[in-house]
Formats: C-alpha cells, structure tokens, sequence
C-alpha cells in the first residue's frame, strides 16, 4: 500500500555536523514501510521548493527514541542545499504532505543464505542502515556495519547499532575516529576473508558504490545498492531518475520504482 | 455539496464530462496513477508522448530543480506507439474519460506513420500534436517555430486521422499567433499550449551543465505568467477552442487560465509534486463556481474582456 | 578574512573594478540606495531607462507578484534625459563606480537624441541601449525582436556616442542569436541579457488584468534557468563580452551565470526584495572564489565547456 | 533612520476571524517608529513568497501586551492571500528579514488645531490605530475612532483604545454590533455636527477611502488618508505603487515613499 497523507513533525535534533533527525507521525506509513524504502516528504510547509525531497526510512516505530510513540517513522538527513536547509527549520506540530512507501528496498532475507550481511554506509547513506539492522536482527541473520565519512564530526547513531548488538567499523578520511581512508579498504578485507560467506548491502555517493560493486564483482560476492538520483517524482511518472541498464538492448531503469536498491549486475554506473 | 455541477466542455469535436486534463510526460500511460485517483474523475489524460518507434532518452541527468520550476530533458523516453497500441491502450479503455494520444516525430513522414497507427487504434479520444520537435529536413528548427512547417505537418497529419486533432504549440518563438493560425489552417481542431520553455542550469562547482543534455524544458507554476499571456495571445488570433497548461497546480490556476480563454486545461508538473494534483484542481474548480455563483463553464471561459 | 580580492574586469572598452551591477528600473537613479549601502562598493550601476522627454509611465496597478517571480509594466516612467543630466548625474558622479546610462526611444532619431545628450553629460562610463521597445515604424514590433531593426538602431547610435555601448537584448524572440549578431554589427561593445519575459496575470474574482495595460514583463528567480540558456546561446552566437541579468539574488546565482559566459552580471528585481542585494551578491561571490581557491574571475569567466 | 535588520518573532495570536497580532523584537525599528509608518516583511523564512508584504506599526514597545519588552513592535495583519496565511505559521523565535520604518505616517499634530482628531477605520484598516491613538493622547490632543467591519467577528483590539480613554464606535455591514451600515454615516453626522472642530485620519479599503474623501470635501474639513497598492520594494525605487496625483501637470506619487498618508487633496483616485 502506497499512502499520500499528512504527516505531522514530532521531532527535529541535530545529532552532528549538519545532520539531523526527524521524527514524522504517521501511522500508515509507518506501518507499511520496508528497509531501504524511501518517503518523497516536502521539504517545508510552503510552497516552495515545488518539488518534494526523497528521503529513507532510517527507523520505524519506537526503536530510536521510545517516547515518540509506535506510530512513527525517522529521517536522518544532511543539509545538502536549499531544501534540507529548509526543513532544519521544521518544528514540532509543523505538518508536512509525505508519500510512501516508496520503492524496492534492500531483501529482508539476503539471497545466498550468507552467514552474515555487511552493511557499507558512505555518509549519510547511513540512513537507511537502522532500520536494515533491525529487521536483520528480528530475523536472526549476522550483520556488520563498515561505515565511513569524511571526519568524526558526521559520525552519528553509533549507539543505535551498538544497542541492536554489533559494533560499526568505523573509517574516516581524515583519520579523526576510526582507520583512516576509504570505507572500501575494510570491505576489501572482509571479501578477501569470507568471500563466500558475506553479502553487500551498500548506500553512499556514487564514487563509494562504484568502489563498492567493483571490490564486490572482483571478490565474487553479491551485492545490492542503494542509488541516488534527482528524483522529482518518485513513483515512477517523470523518467527523471533513470540508471542505464546493464542488459544488452540497453534502456533505462527508473531508480524510484525499479530501485533505489538494485543488484549490483543489473545496473551500468 | 449542492447536486454535483455540470462541467462538461466541448472542444470542437471533442466532449470532455469535465475541464480537467493532465499533460503529456507528466501522466505516465495512466496507470502510473491508479493507485492515486480514480482516472474516472477526470475530463481525460493525454498519455506520454509516443514515437513510430520506442525511445530510450536521454542520459542521466534528466532533471534539475529551479525556483518554483523544473527543467527536465527526458528525451521523449517511450515505448513506442506499436507497443502502446497493444499493452497499455486496452488497459486503459476501460475508463469513462477521454483518453488522448500525445503524437511526435522527426519528419513528416514520421508524424503521419504514428498518426495513422494511433488513428486506427480504439478507444482514443483524441490525438495531440507535440510540434516542438527538431525538424530534420530543416536543419532541425523545431516545427513548432516555422508556420510553414507547423502548416504542414499539421496538414499532413489531419489527412491521416478523423480522431479530434490537438495541436500543441511551443512558447519559445517570437509571436505565437501566426503558429496558431497555421496550425489552424493546417487542420487543428484545437490548439493546446504551452509545452516548456528553454531553459538551463549549471552546477557551479563541476562547471558543468545540469542536465546531460546542457539545456531542457521548463515547466511549474513559474511558466504560468507567460503561459496565460500566450492563451491571451492565441484567443485573439484564432476562434479554435484552447486548452491551457503551464504551471497549474490549483483550482484557482486553472480558473485563471479559463477567464483567459482556455475552454480546459491541463495539469503537468502538478501530477509529480502531488499525484492527486489533477483532482484536487477540478475539486477547486467546483468549489470556486460555487461561491462565486457560477451556474456554467462557459459564463468563464473566456470571460477576460478582449 | 585575507586580502581583497582583485575582482576588476573588462568588458572591451569599459573597465569595471567588480562584475556587479544594478539593472535598470530596478535601482532608480542610485540616490534611493544611499541609506543602505555605500555605491562604492559595487561594479557599477545602471540608472532607470531614461527617454527624450519624460513620461509619467502607466496607470495603476503596475506590479504583480508571480510564482518566484513579478510582473511589471511600470511603463519606463522617467524623468527625461535632460533632467537627469542636470540634477541626478552631478550628484552621482562623486562615486567611484561606473555610472551607466540605460536609454531607450520609439524611432531610431529619438534613440540618437537621447545618445546624443548622454554622450554630452560629464560621468557616464557606458550607455546602455534598452531595444525592447516597440519601434512605431514598423508597426510597433520590438527594435530587439527584429534583427535589421536591431542594427539599424544600434549603428545609429554608434555614430553619436564614444562611449562604451550595451545593448540590452530581449529574450522574447524565438532565436536570440541573430539579434545578438545584428547587434555586433551595428557596432555594439558589449551585450546584456535578458529583459523581462512577456506574462500576464488575471484576477479571477474580478475577472480583469492584474495590471492595468493587460500584460507586463516577467522578472525574478522564475526566468534564471532562461536567462542562463539564453546566455549560453548568446556566447555561442558573438564575442562580445556578456552582462547577465535574470532573476540574481545570491553569489551563486551570478558565479552560474559568470561560468555560462557572463563576464559581469546585473542583479535586478533582487534589490526590491531585500536594499543590500548587490552588496551581498558581491559578497557571496567573493567568499565562492575563496572556498573554491580560485584566484581570478577570469578562471571562472566562460568555463563551461562549450 | 532606516534599518534592514532581521526580527525575531516573539508572539502570534490569533485575535478575530483571520485577524491576528505579531510581536516582533526590533529594537532600532521599534524605537524609529511613527504611526502610519510602516516596514516590509519577509512573510515567511523561506525563500517564497518572493516579495515582502508591507505591515503598518500596530503597537510599540510594552503598551500591548508588557511582557513582550519595550523594544518590539506589534503588527495587526488579516489573512488576505498566500503571503499572510504564511505568516499565520509564524512561532516564536522564527526570525524575518524587515526593512522599516518605511514612508510618511499620520501628522502627529494635526494642521488646523481642531479640538479632535478622528480616526475612521475599516476592517484591518484598524491597525496604524492604536499607536496613533496613544500618540495623540501622549500630546493631549483628543480623539474619536469609528471603527467599521464587515460583522462582529472581524472587530478587534476595542480595549486598547478603551485603556487609552476611547470608546471607539462600532459599525458592522450586517449590524452584528454596533451601528448597522457603513462607517461613513457616523462619520458625516460628526462633520455636520463639528465641521470646524475636527480632522480626519482615515484607514481603510479604497472604496471606504473615497466615500471619506468626499465626506469631508463636503464638509469642508481636512483629511488624511492612509493608501494601500501591490508594493513591491516600499522604498521608492520600482515605481509600482503609484497613485496619480492631483496637480496639473498630473503624473504619480510613490504611495510607498511619497505617501502611504496623503492629505485628501493630493490624489486623485
Ligand atoms: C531514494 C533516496 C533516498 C534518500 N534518502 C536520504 C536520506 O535518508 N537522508 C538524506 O539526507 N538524503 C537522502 N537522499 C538525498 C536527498 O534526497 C537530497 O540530499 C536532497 O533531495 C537534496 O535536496 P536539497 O534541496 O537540500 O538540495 P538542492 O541541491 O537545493 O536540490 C536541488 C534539487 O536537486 C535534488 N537533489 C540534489 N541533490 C540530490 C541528491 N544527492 N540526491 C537526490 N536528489 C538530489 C533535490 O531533490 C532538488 O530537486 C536520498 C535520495 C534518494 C534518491
Ligand atoms: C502601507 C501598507 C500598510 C499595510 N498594513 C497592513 C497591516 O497592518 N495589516 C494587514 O493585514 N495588511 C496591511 N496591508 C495590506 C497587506 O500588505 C496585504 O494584505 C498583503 O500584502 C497581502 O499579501 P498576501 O500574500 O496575503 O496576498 P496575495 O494576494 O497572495 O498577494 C499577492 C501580491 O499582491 C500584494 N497585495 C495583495 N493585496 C494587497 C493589498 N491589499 N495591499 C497591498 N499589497 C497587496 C502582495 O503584497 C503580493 O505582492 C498594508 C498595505 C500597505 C500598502
Ligand atoms: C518530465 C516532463 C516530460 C514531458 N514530456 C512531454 C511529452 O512527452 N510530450 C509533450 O508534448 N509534452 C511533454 N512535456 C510538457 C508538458 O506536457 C507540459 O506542456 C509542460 O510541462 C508545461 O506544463 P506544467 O507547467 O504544468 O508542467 C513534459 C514535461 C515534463 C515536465
Ligand atoms: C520594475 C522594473 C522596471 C524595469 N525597468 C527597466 C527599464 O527602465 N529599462 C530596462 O532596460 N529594463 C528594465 N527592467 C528590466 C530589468 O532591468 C531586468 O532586465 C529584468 O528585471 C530581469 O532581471 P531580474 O530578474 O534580476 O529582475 C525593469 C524591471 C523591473 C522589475
Ligand atoms: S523520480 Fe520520477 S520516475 Fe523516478
Ligand atoms: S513600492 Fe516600490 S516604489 Fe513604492
């Protein structure tokens, strides 16, 4: 089910350097929503910007903060221009019109029946991570999370991770917490380990995902990325947001509906 | 709510139960928005522009957000007018609402070959004429930009097909009136306008355009100012019914767009920024007759003092 | 912050010690902006369009806000030439910054009178010829919409001034190229683009025109990403230096229009919405080039890749 | 002194039906401030609407409400179109950008020392009023204020001018309170009764506006009126808010700049 309502803003917390968390009531979506699903939530209560941001699922109901309620899904978003800018303004009571769930998010059941899931979150790709791990969790299935950024102060929501029972490998460029230099290095490792026992589920910029596929593609394991794309839509409708296919007759796929998780083989990038 | 309003218009040969349309490339095939809205509501949908044979488009980037607009260079991505005759058209006809198949080419020959095709196909309402494109035969200014060509084609066309024939002119000329009157010599039924305008943006730090293909369309309400001034223009050059489009995204747009001669109109970047966008306009469409007392459409339409 | 920058540049004859300016019409004589900002600081600006004789402008209303945008048909309300050479430019010429003289007629003798008198008057670094006006020879069509028009009234100017000469394009053509070539030819040393969109807007209570002459010019953040094409069109046409105008508000907004050609930019409809526009344009375009290390304007200047 | 500053907004109150009052902290525009003055507001913090709304000084420092501090300004604004339902989201501590005080407000003593200034207002008309009235009374100069709207729901702020020693007298078009009909008719029994005793200072709608005009042009007593237009700058510089002026030589005056108060025999409109 695909709902178009108001959503009301109940919270809305810097956690670090330009990154936030906004909690949004509402029910329907809540309920409905899958990992690496994604809402397309205006930015702010006026007209402008025109278009709708898209933004992940980063936790649902009351796992990230009890007092908000069951009823509630989080944003975790970066200031990246002018509409993200906007909506650290959003106050409690601020409403906001949200469509959702949309998109093919990341398989709940991986599919090789790996032993564990590796998580690789490039910034604020780690958005969608939370919510991944606990679902992976409730199924019983082992997760690791490598996550890097750029320096200590856009690190955030490590205890949530520690609080479902794994502790993030941590990588900066800077070398301000954690190894220094590119999250890509500790998954090479990792593939080189237990190539036949992992499986990849990555979302960051571009630049990180084409390292990720291609570290994955040569160690032979699976993986599954989340792309990002200007996305004025989101439901399928304006073909803005098309990815070349990686199939012989060529053509586009749309990253809102046919992604914004894909298989790593599906897609030229 | 009082007894449901009558709101239906006729363009010509063509009757809609009511003035709401969508626009071409903002409406998928339709069913994009069966989740949303039952298509039933509306006076009817013109389908993504189709081609004689399937288009991929353009690279990536496609899009790009402007002060209350977007430019968009999709490349008249489509699946081409076989396959839409055959998967999603009888699909589709199981709705009570007009159903109108955008048409485009390179060449006349073009134009005629997806005309005739979509001519033959049941159950469309109506075909529309998307004439800005590149005319290769003449050096590739759009056809929409040269009487002549827009005569033409239009007379091309209009010889292939007894379906209600639309045309859609481009704002991006000069003086839109002799457009107009050579769409209407050529044939037209009905003039549509305005599709988008040329437009560009570059990201300042890669120095580089954003767009692959360095400029594309503009459409949203920041058209609707030069769109309503062209509706303004075309009613005083030619007596055709007009269907207005740029920018509109309430009831009150729409209206605007009314008052300035369009007998209906259509709703294009609206459908992206809010799927039920469509609906809610012609919700606004009745509630604003009703307070102001408005018994029928064509006490409106056009009611601008010339 | 570390040492000023050195921001001059030149646009063939006329050196300006930043690329800020002011659009005409949109920052009166200059005198209104004392109380908010030191006129030194900027490139330079140009005052409001100035005629022969003066002329009261159109009745009321006269603006309307659109969508990231407005509506004006002030109707080149000034006060003369004459005036402005005898009361407002010796109050002027005190500042450091380049005093520009926008002029405009409605035959190509009341263009070279006008030329005439600012060329006479002491402190004007450059004229600026505003071509979006209806020429009565011809029936009325635009100067700036025909090319021959174009270069008739250009080189005639040409012939009475010494000065640096602008030509201000209009943007309501269906290819601006041939306009800023014609404009090349009759002589002209730099080109500044874009004037106002054509658009309307209607009251849809009352039924009538926002504006009391039917329909204006469309300014504001709603025509940059046109304005930016058209840019790029232009640099693809001519080359001569470009001044870029069209909905600046930000740093941002002139370093995009500084990498799609412009050489200098002129902020306009920006100075109603907020007095210091200008100044923080400047501003906002300093701390760019330092954020991004660049070192001269001239690195920025055209960088698109063409 | 004219200051473009940013203001903090302090309170938003709901006061009638779509009439509400501002507090604004704007220390250098509150103490610059002259009734009929007015400044240009940013209606909202983002980016649209684009223009800024003109808003006339309602009240100065604590006489309003004494717990908002002396260095803020109050603005009495009616929801007319987008920009006012805007600002009708404003909370506490949302801050605009504001230029003021901008234009030539009512004369603080009137011209022709009659022995009472009478202030006719209609609808949000209401709002240069209660700081010109605790002016007038600040000089000991008496005054009556007519207040006309449209029906009981839309009168506002009677005990501020009561406080100040008034008892405005109500008109209403549906007769809801007060006297039934147009405050034009008090207005023309005070001229009879007065004519040489009294000047105007009127606020209002157009309409409202010329039926004074007229009014006092008969009865020979001077006016002030206090003129609206689409103001896009509001400080004389884009030439929108002309009105044509009664002279011989005709042409416009800036409403902004050169009014928004003219005397009754400048204009003609
Ligand atoms: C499926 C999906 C899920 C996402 N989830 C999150 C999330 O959970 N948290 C988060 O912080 N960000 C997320 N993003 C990215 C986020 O949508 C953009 O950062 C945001 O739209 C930028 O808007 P802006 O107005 O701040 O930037 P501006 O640069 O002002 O935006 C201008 C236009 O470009 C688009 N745009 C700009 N950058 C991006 C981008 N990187 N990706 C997509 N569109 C862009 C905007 O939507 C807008 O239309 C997601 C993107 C996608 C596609
Ligand atoms: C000097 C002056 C003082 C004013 N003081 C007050 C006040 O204290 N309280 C109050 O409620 N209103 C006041 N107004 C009127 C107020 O500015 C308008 O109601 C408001 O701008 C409408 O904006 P909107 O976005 O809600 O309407 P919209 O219709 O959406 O506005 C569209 C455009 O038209 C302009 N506009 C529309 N109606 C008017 C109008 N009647 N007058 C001026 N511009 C208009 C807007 O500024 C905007 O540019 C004053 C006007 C002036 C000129
Ligand atoms: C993403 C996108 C795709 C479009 N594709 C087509 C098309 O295939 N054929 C066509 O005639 N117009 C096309 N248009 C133009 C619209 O139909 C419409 O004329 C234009 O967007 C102006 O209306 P709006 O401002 O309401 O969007 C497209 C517009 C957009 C934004
Ligand atoms: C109120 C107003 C008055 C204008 N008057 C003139 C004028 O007298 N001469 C002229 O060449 N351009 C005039 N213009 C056009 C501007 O100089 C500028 O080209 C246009 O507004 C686009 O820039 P902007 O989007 O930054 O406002 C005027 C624009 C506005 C809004
Ligand atoms: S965002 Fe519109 S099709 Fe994907
Ligand atoms: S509002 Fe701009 S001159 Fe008065």
């Amino acid at each position: 089910m695909l709902f178009e309502t108001q959503v009301e803003v109940r919270a809305n917390k810097i956690l670090g350097a330009e990154i936030f968390l906004l909690t949004l009531h509402a029910p329907d979506i809540a309920r409905a929503a899958l990992p690496g699903q994604f809402v397309m939530l205006q930015a702010s209560p006026s007209p402008e910007p025109l278009l709708r941001r898209p933004m992940s699922f980063c936790q649902i109901g009351p796992s990230g903060s009890p007092a908000t309620g069951p009823e509630t899904f989080r944003i975790l978003y970066q200031v990246a221009g002018s509409g993200t800018r906007l909506m650290t303004r959003l106050v409690p009571g601020d409403t906001l019109s949200c469509l959702g769930p949309l998109g093919r998010g990341f398989p709940l059941l991986p599919g090789g029946h790996p032993r564990r899931v590796v998580l690789v979150a490039g910034g604020i790709g780690l958005a969608p991570f939370p919510f991944m791990a606990e679902r992976l969790r409730g199924s019983g299935i082992a997760w690791t999370l490598l996550y890097g950024a750029r320096s200590a102060g856009q690190i955030v929501g490590v205890d949530w991770f520690r609080q479902l029972g794994g502790d993030p490998v941590l990588v900066t460029e800077d070398g301000s917490v954690g190894e220094k230099g590119f999250v890509t290095a500790p998954l090479a490792r990792m593939v080189e380990e237990d190539r036949d026992g992992i499986e990849v589920y990555a979302c960051g910029p571009d630049p990180m995902l084409r390292a990720v596929a291609r570290v994955c593609r040569e160690g032979g394991v699976p993986c599954r990325l989340s792309l990002e794309a200007v996305m004025p839509c989101g439901f399928g409708v304006c073909l803005g947001c098309g990815v070349e296919a990686n199939r012989p007759e060529g053509g586009y796929l749309r990253i809102c509906t046919d992604g914004p998780v894909f298989a790593g083989e599906e897609i030229r990038f | 709510m009082s007894a449901p309003m009558n709101l239906a218009v006729k363009l010509g040969p063509l009757h809609l139960k009511n003035p709401v349309l969508t626009a071409s490339g903002t409406f998928g095939y339709g069913e994009e928005f069966e989740p949303f809205l039952d298509l039933n509501r509306l006076g009817g949908f013109v389908v993504k522009g189709l081609s004689c044979r399937p288009r991929p488009g353009n690279r990536s980037p496609r899009t790009w957000e402007t002060p209350a607009g977007m430019l968009n260079s999709i490349g008249l991505e489509n699946c081409g007018i076989d396959r839409f005759l055959e998967e999603k058209l009888p699909r589709l006809r199981k709705y009570r609402t007009a159903i109108i198949a955008n048409l485009f080419g390179e060449t006349i020959e073009e134009y005629c070959e997806v005309a005739r095709k979509a001519d033959a196909g049941e159950g469309l309402a109506a075909l529309e004429l998307n004439i800005s494109c590149p005319n290769t035969a003449r050096g590739g200014i759009d056809f929409g930009c040269d009487p002549e060509a827009t005569r033409e084609v239009v007379r091309a066309v209009r010889d292939v097909t007894s379906l209600p024939l639309m045309v859609k002119l481009t704002p991006n000329v000069t003086d839109i009136r002799p457009l107009a009157e050579a769409a209407q010599q050529g044939g037209a039924d009905i003039l549509s306008l305005v599709n988008t305008f040329f437009g560009m943006a570059i990201d300042i730090r890669s120095r580089r355009p954003r767009l692959s293909t360095r400029h594309g369309g503009l459409s949203g309400p920041a058209i609707k100012p030069m769109a309503i001034y062209l509706v303004d223009r075309v009613r005083a050059a030619t007596d055709l019914p007009i269907v207005g489009i740029g920018g509109i995204r309430s009831g009150e747009d729409a209206v605007e767009f009314m008052i300035a001669g369009a007998s209906a109109v259509q709703v294009g970047t609206g459908n992206f920024v809010d799927p039920l966008c469509s609906v809610h306009v012609l919700e606004e469409i009745e509630t604003f007759l009703e307070k102001e007392g408005i018994q029928e459409l064509r006490g409106l339409i056009g009611s601008l003092p010339r």
